[in-house]
């Protein structure tokens, strides 16, 4: 078997070495319970805390005052919403987002329906962009809530989150984006785009799994969403992960320190496995936008073949990859992103996501693009279709 | 997820390919849901000469078409239309639960093939008497 | 400066060096998503989580199925109540509690206020236990809940839960435990126990910290609390923090091997200290029960001395405990636990808990008491009360 | 989360003790809000010859008066008076947010105790034309 290539980025990444190395002491040396400042134990833990949340809120230009750890992208985008929701109540019961959401959005939403509320999901375009016109003519007056994604998990398209945020801002109107795939892939900066709300999670840039945090803009009106203990200023209650919040805090750092020349190579890569794929196989469809799209992100669909098979194919070459098709999901339709850009279902089964990070080289890209050549052709000649 | 019986049988499918002037084509399954399995026959004397398949499809589909060709091949026509999903997943040595339909797809294929083969030649086959090749596009997917 | 004596394992424990050993390969060496079961590094998180999974169904004489990841003690508690809360609101907006419970589930309750609910809290005689009597003419027909813990954090008091289950079966009441102080100290068998709902956390049993779980019989009526992904079987949505469920499962499985000899051990220890403070020190309370405690808690009134100026010289001894008093957690008031025993407020004031482990001897043990005596009769001599 | 001369204070409390026969005594804070802190005085010709404290408390209480009495030892009543909770923080080096209540409650003890003194003597002390010594019952904790 070949060099073994992860190109599932998106999905998840490796903990980087120095993040490991980090979190390391915070086992069973400084094991300590971070409210408990009385002994040097717990002291040392919550100087963990604080310095990763400063980390954080560094990188997207936040108070650290206004960063709250939290399990990671789900509870962020559930406590965003339902938080922002139960506060605001009394001012409406509106909420916009888009079709393209991941679902950790778009099932909170559903999930608030019964409780009253109502949500409209903008369309996007073929590239998966939102049209502005659309969002403001969405607006009521009893728009409690606008969450829209900075960028997106399949198809890596970037929304127009500055000019999204002064549409929030001129109404009144609290904004949340959901900037998990996002981070360290663009820049994020709160003050300027206007963002009240902001969720992310450490395991997409080189952290480990289970914590992310949430901005919440000094002032925003929310409720909170885990009950307890004081920690999180009382904001988020729990037992903070402090090895894994020392861990995410060493990988943003990381992700800020490099963070122009990790885009630029990983751009340079994307291009050349774009064009790869263009220039080799035929009846291909880019899925996302040409260019305003995700440093990492390479999306194609390949008519007339399944992506599922593509996989299974893949992975025996060693390659790790993912799939917008239904039959990856255990779900009935593909994937709600694809269609929701004008794919039809067949084309939008035959899609596959690569996703792409600094350990690969220009070598790893045109094996790729020739692995996939073959695996394509192949799986076309077993295919009834385009006969 | 898969059995080595089911990856040996994606990796190499058995039986792929179109076959001209074949005596019973069957078509099953349909783009939107991700599955589309062809299946052509050769009959002779009542007995399943040769057969060919094309599937559009997951791994499991293609391993249920080429699994359930081999099983029909050098049958009799009888034989192969008591071909259930269950015969299939058994020979692969089982199918996650979110793949069984797969076999059944198979399973459906073989007796449209046989139905069509039926048709154009004017003979009624026992255990197709119920089958109708339309059917199967209420399944809806999955 | 002494050996350092770590005796707060109720507030957090360290992570034992076979779970770190078993954690460490998800960082990066299988770090990929389980999710991904398309790809070899994909299933072997998901194996790594249904592993963990099983031990701690087994532990509990629970079904696998009934086992969900959370991040924490606090999430699972959040959960339970809030989710069995709003999805049984057409039956009823009552809920029985206790007076003693964590603030993760007192804050809930309170919470929950603004939906409608209505919560009574139960007493507790000066032990620490609840009355059987009063919890059942505290139902009514609107009752849904009934939440009562397993064993208490603070005096370690373990209430009657199977009989509590019995009543709450009797009368068609979800029966949910707070068990996050119990795992590992007393016998859990949810079938035996009448228990719907259990919550449990890590990093009390030698875990890692920001990963729990939750017990959820099969057929309980519950909204999920994380909406999003289909992680969690559809239940609980977020990327696992496999590393950290990899490592519980392994504290879990150091737990259930070792629970007698373990238990035994602490409760030597546990008699020694108490005897040890009751013979050389005078004017002390034991707050909890004597007998019916978790093996690893003693807890004392100090009277005429305030538990944060003692933390302080136990910690310069390098002896690290906790104490029920307001000024250790920046609250106004003591410990409601202990004011929910009948303890005044400045006596409640001067509360000491230590929680052992297995790292400590009885010669410890010696040293705990001697330093206590020590540091009790100075601040007695700074104090002007009781002259 | 203390700084070292807090913990200096706390450790190695200065000017603890009982007075017999002070010429002034004040007692602050109650059980229930878990501080209590009672300042005795010795005064000869209006200076404070002699200071002793009692408390019970946290750390940051502790020290605090044992701060404020070193910076009223040897001067004089209206100096005396003139000691804020702000000077007692800054010579302690700073204390936490959720402390600071502990220099006030050494303030009023010493306040209080010259109250006491010039109430005993029938003087009136410049400073302490508005102090109650009730006062500070009202306050609730912290
Ligand atoms: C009884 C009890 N319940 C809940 C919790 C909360 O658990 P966690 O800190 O894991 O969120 C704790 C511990 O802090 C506890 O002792
Ligand atoms: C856009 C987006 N939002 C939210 C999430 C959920 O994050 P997590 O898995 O950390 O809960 C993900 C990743 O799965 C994501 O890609």
């Amino acid at each position: 078997m070949n060099k073994k290539l992860y190109l599932d980025n998106a999905a998840t990444t490796k903990v980087k070495k120095e993040v490991i190395e980090e979190m390391k002491e915070y086992f069973d040396v400084m094991y300590g319970n971070p409210s408990s400042q009385l002994y040097e134990l717990g002291r040392k833990s919550k100087e963990a805390i604080e310095k990763a949340r400063k980390e954080v809120a560094d990188f997207i230009n936040a108070d650290e005052k206004e960063i709250y750890f939290t399990a990671g992208g789900s509870e962020s985008d559930n406590w965003a919403i339902k938080g922002v929701a139960f506060a605001n109540k009394n001012k409406g019961n509106h909420i916009i987002t888009t079709k393209i959401e991941h679902h950790a959005v778009l099932h909170t939403c559903e999930y608030l329906e019964k409780f009253g509320f109502e949500t409209t999901y903008l369309n996007v375009d073929q590239y998966g962009m939102i049209n502005l016109e659309e969002l403001k003519q969405s607006i009521r007056p009893e728009t409690i809530l606008i969450s829209v994604m900075f960028a997106n998990n399949e198809i890596g398209t970037i929304q127009p989150i500055e000019q999204i945020g002064e549409i929030a801002k001129e109404h009144g109107i609290i904004f949340h984006t959901d900037a998990v795939q996002a981070l360290g892939g663009v820049r994020i900066d709160v003050k300027k785009q206007h963002i009240d709300l902001l969720s992310v999670s450490a395991h997409k840039v080189g952290g480990p799994k289970g914590i992310g945090a949430m901005y919440i803009k000094k002032g925003v009106k929310i409720d909170n969403f885990i009950h307890g203990g004081g920690q999180e200023r009382g904001k988020r209650a729990g037992t903070e992960g402090v090895q894994n919040i020392a861990g995410f805090g060493k990988a943003v750092e990381l992700a800020a320190k490099n963070f122009d020349e990790h885009n630029d190579y990983l751009i340079k890569l994307r291009t050349k496995l774009i064009e790869g794929i263009k220039a080799n196989i035929p009846d291909v469809v880019l899925n996302g936008h040409p260019t305003n799209r995700l440093p990492n992100n390479v999306n194609f669909s390949y008519k007339y073949v399944e992506g599922e098979a593509i996989l299974l194919l893949l992975d025996m070459e060693g390659i790790a990859a993912s799939s917008g098709s239904a039959c990856t999901s255990g779900s009935l339709d593909p994937s709600h992103v694809l269609l929701a850009t004008g794919l039809d279902h067949g084309t939008a089964h035959g899609s596959i996501r690569f996703t792409l990070s600094d350990e690969i080289t220009e070598e790893d890209i045109d094996f790729v693009v020739e692995t996939m050549r073959a695996i394509i052709s192949r799986l076309r000649e077993i295919s009834p279709l385009n006969k | 997820m898969y059995t080595e019986t089911v990856m040996d049988h994606f990796r190499n499918p058995r039986n792929v390919g179109h076959m001209e002037n074949a005596d019973g084509v069957g078509q099953v399954g349909n783009v939107k849901c991700g599955d589309i399995m062809k299946i052509y026959l050769k009959i002779n004397d009542e007995i399943i000469e040769d057969v060919k398949f094309e599937t559009f499809g997951c791994g499991s589909a293609i391993a249920s078409s080429s699994m359930a060709t081999e099983l029909i091949k050098g049958k009799s026509i009888d034989e192969a239309v008591e071909l259930s999903n269950k015969a299939v997943i058994e020979a692969l040595g089982g199918l996650p639960p979110v793949k069984v339909h797969c076999s059944v797809l198979a399973e459906q294929a073989i007796k449209s093939a046989l139905y069509d083969y039926a048709q154009k030649t004017n003979k009624t086959i026992k255990g197709l008497e119920n089958f109708n090749p339309e059917d199967e596009e209420e399944f809806g997917c999955h």
